[in-house]
């Protein structure tokens, strides 16, 4: 079972868990927290590298570093494990946040061993999901993820955080109960009658069994389950209050990982396992991701709370991940998982520094604030850049996740389909819109409250935790077609070829 | 005339029945447990007899009694306990005065 | 067909089980309530005896009839007050508890009538001695009963330790 | 031509960008404008070899055995392959308008870095400056040497970003924050054009590559099929969405608003991006896809009908403002404008397309007087420290080089032989007569009209009536050699780059083509401009009544001259009142109140029937016990009934 280096990253922050367990100053446990991480950082390059080595060494299959061990018989669950371009590139976006995210809350007060307990917790199960290729499994790890969120936010959170926390909870856990109905229903129709019922993905895409009148069913059942992890309209509204109430790191790791396990999920169980209801049934989610993408933006424009900024401004990126899934196409698809992992870094960027921001402002309003470039320069430029990489500059990760998704969603045959492109294509504008009056009210102009200029600027972990993320940023847009290839190699597998495109 | 199966059941069925009156109908609490005590009587009845009259060569009717009887005796002693304490603090038994646990 | 004393005997037996039963939730006063439970399971150990199974029938005297019955009255007498009048029944309860025994008379009793195979006569059966009894209860093979013996055993520890703590004075 | 070359005139900038925006607080003042400026002085001096080479080295790859100048590509790397055929790569096209660029691009940004040492002198955030100016040179240069539509996009977004962190350089400005924002989303919106354009084009022609779009525009334009979009054929709707992106960055009408605005700037910044190379890079798009715009004559149409109707409108404008900086945003509107009528009336059996060799002609001269304006005007603001001209007048004695240089600037740009204006003007006059008459003469009226108002704002600076200067303290002088040589250098650009034969250097097809002047047409606009300048000369040499009286004449007309037509408080109607008001706040409220408020309502339904039935929860035993038992004989009847 160890000799799979997948299993590491699901036992690492496990061994984390103990650690804490253990520590009995705050000392120890940034100890703890920053070696975990590190840990994780480097386990993900290992396995981008082994996954880079196995692929040019022409290994074919559709996941390598498959495994499975049994886990109940009777139902035929199993830890399934495997990996395609996606998983690490999502796995390495969950080390990189986790990492940042750890720096982003140094000095959490109080209880800051619960604190980063419940943290690895959600980090347990955001590495599982992305590892496990066994639908049960899957969701057993995202259940994981989300129950800390409750706490997290309830204790930690700022503002009306019992109600965020609530409303969070119940939301997701409401998408869960449809998943949970469609990956039943999934296991039940997969595999031909009087073969043996699997929740494994792969297996369950090579039986091909899934009828499609139950498709039409199912698909919508784990598409909208899914899709309001990933802040679907209209069920979006979770994600500015819960936001807007959680503790910094919490709504980095929230909005940078957890949120694409939403749009991951949509991908690799609903579009993955049923095409035929997806190529079908598209065109209901697209109108209503389009609404997302637009309306998102329309809202930030007129937010006055720096989070609630982020969280619509989420709200409209997010609903382009599952806008171009929705696309069905490789150029599409590729762009939906570069605008992941770019929303992923850029959100947990921007969250870093409101959280900063708001650590010694104590107001995240932006009528109150201004001229933050003269009082503190460090977070300001790295607001700009995160900003710009938002509204897509090219050379940072927004514009190229962007363009590919528009591009490829206009190669799309049908008109309908790019006439929404275009539609989608003016978030751009709107995008700028809200971010340049933010970055114009807060961080340029007068300074508005004098109190303000006594501020100093980052410390070195706060220093760390962005340049770490902005790096990041930077490699993507940079470099694309390193990422572009990575996540490519998986649309040449079965999914097309089921509905005979590209 | 042959004293069937049936000729067995129905007294246990009666007395079951006079059980739930009992156990609806008592205020006392210890009535209740009493009437409790005929509704497990009367399915001992039922386990023995069925097992007598359908399966004569083997016994788990009748261990199964054994045991229910050992059970009985075990939740009735517990039952009294936590009336004795019940009736301690509230000196009373009445189980309609007794609906802390409500909401 | 069976013999005259045995039909006699049953039908003793099941008309004392019916009218004991009924009394004992009818009567008003909560120690002859006891009394007629008392009466009830005696009924019913006659009814084991006359059904062959000797060592339940002792069984059911000894720990029924001998150890539970004495422990309500035990009780009866610790919770009752002097001036204790007999409960009276309101009606609304009556009738609520009527209709359930009622219901569940008619809807059990025509599930019995229904069902043919309840008309069996009674098999012959070798004689249950004490020694087959013993070895029942104490075997470990298939149809052996060490294990709930034991957990029974473990049960009753429980009960008793539980009982102390429950009643105690604090 | 080596890639070191070409890959370092990119990377220099780049490099020196990161390192003065990473280590710039690190450095001194001095330190980081020396920098700043020797980066570019190599820059300058690789791009001139480039340039010299590609034109009059005669080496095979740059030029046939006709004479006819060859496209081509230095390198080309993939950045981003979408599809097979979809690639963006990012390479370096050399062919004779990119070489042009390259030339203007580094002597302006050169100048600039030179002239901003004394300009921004001991200005906080020096090295900023510094940084973000070396940004922008990379970008611009990217620009223009672009392979494909999309690298030419991605330069064009960075440019735009450069130009936003320029003008809102002085950021505790409120009004050069909000300029910076508005010159950001008006061009991002023209940019939104410019996407959807390149969309629809390459969902069309399977390709972003100039040179397969451009060298055989027939063959990859077949696959069209003549297919409609809304009345108008998809090329045609391709075609000016991509202008649409060239009208935001060139500031044509109605998207120029932000020009005037991005004045806010410093001065050299206002020279090098908002005169001389990216508000240009409009023309450049459209002369880059030229070949493509022949194919679909509305577009080209479409483009002189907005660049004759910007000219007019910008050369209107000019005349009624106060602020200098202003005058000349809006002549630098007007100019580009004429860039844009010169491409929009060029066709190949006219002259063979001397509309387009005009077109980049007027660009190069442009750039340079412009530029030379711009930076006159700088050292007038940085001498009396206003940027009116009501605060100036009489400044030929104080500062005579600025005096002399502007004035050629003047010159060159009213078009009078022999200074460079002249000739760039009179070929796209040329063009515009032998298009359509109806645009010539509109287009020489606009001539006079430009004469006018930049004499109007020479005198008005250099003439009419002197201000108490002592009053306010200090006498303005000339500024010092790193201000004062740019100038000169410029002037003497101005007044020699006419006599380039730039014919034989730059047309539409590449093949090399004699320059004749047309007299006829070359003495009608000196005439005009010679009359223009009269009048200026009568009006504002010496303070009088004329101009107010004139305004007061035509006060409806000079009112809404004055305010710029009213197009910015159009804008602040569209952008305030309907997209804040009626859209973006309904669209919040329904949020929080519709969606959210559906969301907790099933949240308070849940709460209100809970609290409803926990009733049933009475705590009596006796009755759970009646309900389970009846709910237990329900089952069991349901069975018995069923079953027997």
């Amino acid at each position: 079972m160890f000799d799979n280096i997948l299993i590491y990253f699901v036992v690492i922050p496990l061994i984390m868990l103990g650690g804490l367990a253990l520590c009995k100053n705050i000392k120890q446990i940034r100890t703890v927290a920053v070696i975990g991480s590190t840990a994780l950082i480097v386990l993900s390059v290992v396995l981008l590298m082994g996954y880079l080595e196995q692929r040019a060494a022409g290994a074919m299959a559709e996941m390598l570093y498959v495994d499975s061990w049994t886990w109940f018989t009777p139902l035929n669950i199993n830890l399934a494990v495997g990996v395609d371009g996606i998983s690490v590139a999502m796995l390495m976006l969950s080390s990189i946040i986790v990492f940042a995210g750890t720096f982003a809350s140094w000095k959490i007060n109080p209880l800051p061993k619960e604190f980063f307990l419940w943290l690895i917790l959600l980090s347990v199960g955001v590495f599982g999901f992305f590892i496990s290729i066994d639908l049960f499994t899957m969701f057993m790890f995202y259940e994981v993820a989300l129950i800390p969120m409750y706490l997290l936010i309830g204790v930690w959170g700022s503002g009306n955080k019992n109600y965020s926390a609530m409303k969070l909870t119940l939301m997701l856990m409401g998408g869960s109960a449809f998943l949970m109905l469609g990956l039943i229903g999934i296991y039940y129709h997969s595999a031909p009658e009087g073969g043996q019922l699997t929740w494994n993905i792969l297996e369950i895409s090579q039986n091909g069994a899934i009828d499609k009148g139950w498709q039409y069913f199912l698909f919508p059942l784990t598409f909208v389950g899914f899709g309001v992890l990933g802040a679907m309209f209209p069920f979006h509204t979770w994600s500015p209050d819960g936001h807007a109430s959680a503790p910094t790191a919490v709504s980095m790791l929230h909005a940078g990982v957890l949120m694409k396990l939403g749009g991951y999920g949509c991908f690799r169980v609903a579009i993955y396992l049923m095409p035929e209801a997806a190529n079908e049934l598209s065109w209901i989610f697209l109108i209503l991701t389009g609404i997302s993408v637009v309306y998102g933006a329309f809202s930030a424009c007129v937010q006055t709370d720096l989070k609630y900024i982020n969280a619509y401004s989420s709200v409209s990126h997010c609903g382009l991940v599952l806008f171009a899934i929705l696309m069905l196409n490789t150029t599409a698809m590729t762009g939906a998982i570069m605008q992941m992992l770019s929303h992923g870094l850029m959100t947990a960027l921007f969250f870093a520094l409101i959280g900063m921001i708001y650590g010694r402002t104590h107001t995240r309003d932006i009528r109150l604030m201004g001229g933050l470039m003269k009082i503190m320069p460090f977070l300001a430029v790295c607001y700009v850049i995160a900003g710009m990489a938002s509204l897509g500059l090219p050379g940072l990760s927004g514009f190229v996740a962007e363009m590919t998704i528009f591009v490829g969603s206009f190669q799309h045959a049908d008109m309908f389909h790019r006439v929404f492109t275009i539609v989608a294509c003016c978030s751009i504008v709107i995008t700028a819109v809200y971010i340049l009056r933010v970055v114009g009210k807060l961080l340029f102009g007068p300074v508005q409250d004098k109190h303000h200029l006594e501020l100093t600027d980052a410390t070195w972990w706060e220093r760390l935790s962005a340049i770490t993320l902005i790096v990041c940023v930077a490699a993507i847009g940079c470099f694309p077609n390193f990422f572009n290839e990575l996540i490519n190699f998986t649309f040449d597998g079965s999914i097309f070829k089921v509905l005979g495109m590209n | 005339m042959d004293i069937t199966l049936m000729y067995y059941l129905i007294p246990s069925l009666i007395m079951f029945c006079c059980g739930v009156y009992g156990f609806i109908t008592r205020k006392n609490m210890i009535a209740i447990l009493i009437s409790l005590e005929l509704m497990l009587n009367a399915v001992d009845i039922n386990f023995v007899v069925f097992n007598r009259f359908l399966f004569p060569g083997q016994l788990e009717g009748m261990f199964f009694t054994l045991f229910a009887i050992a059970i009985a005796a075990a939740e009735t002693a517990l039952a009294i306990a936590i009336i004795i304490n019940i009736f301690r603090v509230a000196k009373n038994i009445d189980v309609r005065d007794l609906t802390k646990m409500k909401f | 067909m069976e013999s005259v004393g045995s039909i006699i005997l049953y039908f003793v037996i099941a008309v004392a089980i019916v009218v004991f039963s009924v009394l004992t939730v009818t009567t008003r006063k909560i120690l002859r309530s006891a009394t007629y439970l008392l009466f009830t399971l005696f009924a019913t150990a006659a009814l084991y005896f006359s059904l062959d199974y000797e060592f339940l029938g002792a069984v059911q005297i000894a720990v029924y009839a001998g150890g539970i019955v004495v422990l309500f009255v035990f009780s009866i007498l610790l919770t009752s007050k002097p001036g204790d009048k007999s409960e009276k029944l309101a009606s609304k309860k009556r009738v609520l508890g009527l209709f359930a025994a009622l219901a569940m008379l008619v809807v059990s009793g025509y599930a019995l009538v229904s069902r043919c195979c309840m008309f069996a006569g009674k098999p012959a059966m070798e004689a249950l001695t004490m020694h087959k009894v013993g070895e029942t209860l104490m075997g470990t093979g298939e149809g052996e009963y060490l294990l709930p013996f034991e957990a029974i055993s473990v049960l009753l520890l429980a009960c008793i330790i539980g009982g102390v703590v429950v009643a105690r004075k604090r | 031509m080596d890639q070191i070359t070409s890959i370092l005139i990119l990377a220099l900038p780049l490099c020196m960008f990161l390192l003065l925006g990473i280590f710039g607080n690190k450095m001194s003042h001095k330190m980081a404008g020396i920098l700043g400026t020797l980066g570019m002085g190599v820059t300058l001096i690789l791009a001139y070899s480039t340039a010299f080479t590609y034109f009059f080295s005669g080496n095979e790859l740059f030029v046939d055995a006709a004479g006819n100048r060859l496209q081509h590509l230095v390198f080309d790397q993939t950045w981003l392959a979408f599809t097979q055929h979809l690639v963006i790569k990012l390479g370096f096209l050399l062919d004779p308008i990119s070489a042009m660029m390259l030339v203007v691009i580094t002597t302006i940004s050169f100048m600039v870095h030179l002239y901003s040492l004394g300009y921004m002198h001991g200005e906080t955030g020096f090295q900023r400056y510094y940084a973000f100016l070396s940004l922008f040179s990379f970008s611009m240069l990217g620009l223009v040497v672009a392979t494909n539509i999309f690298q030419m996009y991605i330069f064009w977004e960075l440019v735009g970003a450069s130009s936003y962190l320029l003008i809102g350089f002085y950021y505790t400005k409120p009004s050069a924050v909000s300029a910076s924002k508005k010159a950001f989303i008006v061009t991002r919106f023209a940019d939104l054009g410019f996407l959807i354009g390149i969309l629809i084009l390459s969902f069309y022609t399977e390709t972003f590559d100039f040179m397969t779009m451009t060298n055989a525009p027939e063959n990859v334009l077949a696959s069209t099929g003549g297919a409609v979009f809304m009345g108008g054929s998809v090329l045609t709707w391709a075609l000016v969405l991509i202008f649409m992106g060239g009208m935001g960055k060139s500031a044509m009408m109605p998207l120029h608003i932000w020009l005037p605005d991005a004045m806010e700037g410093p001065t050299p910044v206002s020279a090098l991006i908002h005169a001389a190379t990216m508000v240009v890079a409009g023309v450049f798009l459209v002369a880059r896809m030229f070949p493509v715009y022949l194919m679909e004559v509305t577009a080209l149409e479409i483009v002189t009908v907005v660049g004759a109707l910007t000219a007019l409108y910008a050369a209107i404008v000019a005349c009624t403002q106060v602020d200098i900086k202003r005058v000349l945003a809006f002549s630098t509107i007007s100019q580009i404008a004429f860039m844009m009528v010169a491409l929009g009336v060029a066709r190949p059996d006219i002259h063979e397309g001397v509309g387009y060799m005009a077109s980049m002609f007027h660009l190069f001269t442009h750039a340079m007087f412009k530029a030379l304006l711009f930076l006159g005007a700088g050292a007038l603001i940085h001498a009396v420290h206003s940027n009116d001209y009501t605060a100036m007048g009489g400044l030929r004695k104080y500062m005579p080089v600025t005096h002399i240089t502007f004035l050629i600037g003047c010159l060159a740009i009213a078009g009078i032989w022999p200074f460079a204006g002249f000739f760039s003007k009179d070929e796209i006059l040329v063009a515009a007569f032998e298009n359509n008459a109806l645009w010539g003469v509109w287009m020489t009226a606009v001539a006079g009209l430009t004469s006018f108002y930049m004499f109007r704002l020479y005198y008005r600076i250099f003439w009419w009536n002197e201000p108490d200067y002592e009053h306010h303290g200090h006498v303005p002088h000339d500024a010092p050699w790193t201000m004062t040589l740019p100038l000169i250098i410029l002037a003497a650009v101005s007044v020699v780059a006419g006599f380039i034969p730039f014919g034989e250097l730059v047309t539409w097809s590449r093949e090399a083509y004699e320059i004749h002047i047309n007299w006829t047409v070359a003495g009608t606009s000196i005439a005009v401009a010679v009359a223009a300048i009269a009048l200026a000369t009568v009006m504002y040499r010496k303070e009088n009544e004329l101009p107010d009286k004139l305004a007061s004449r035509f006060k409806g007309l000079w009112t809404a001259a004055h305010h710029r037509f009213y197009f910015d408080e159009l804008y602040m109607f569209i952008t305030h009142k309907i997209i804040f008001n009626l859209i973006s706040r309904p669209i919040a409220w329904f949020d929080r109140h519709i969606i959210d408020g559906t969301m907790d309502m099933f949240a308070t339904v849940t709460n209100k029937v809970s609290y409803a039935i926990r009733g049933l929860q009475s705590g009596n035993v006796q009755t759970y016990v009646w309900v389970y038992l009846l709910g237990t004989l329900l089952i069991a009847a349901v069975a018995v009934i069923c079953l027997v």
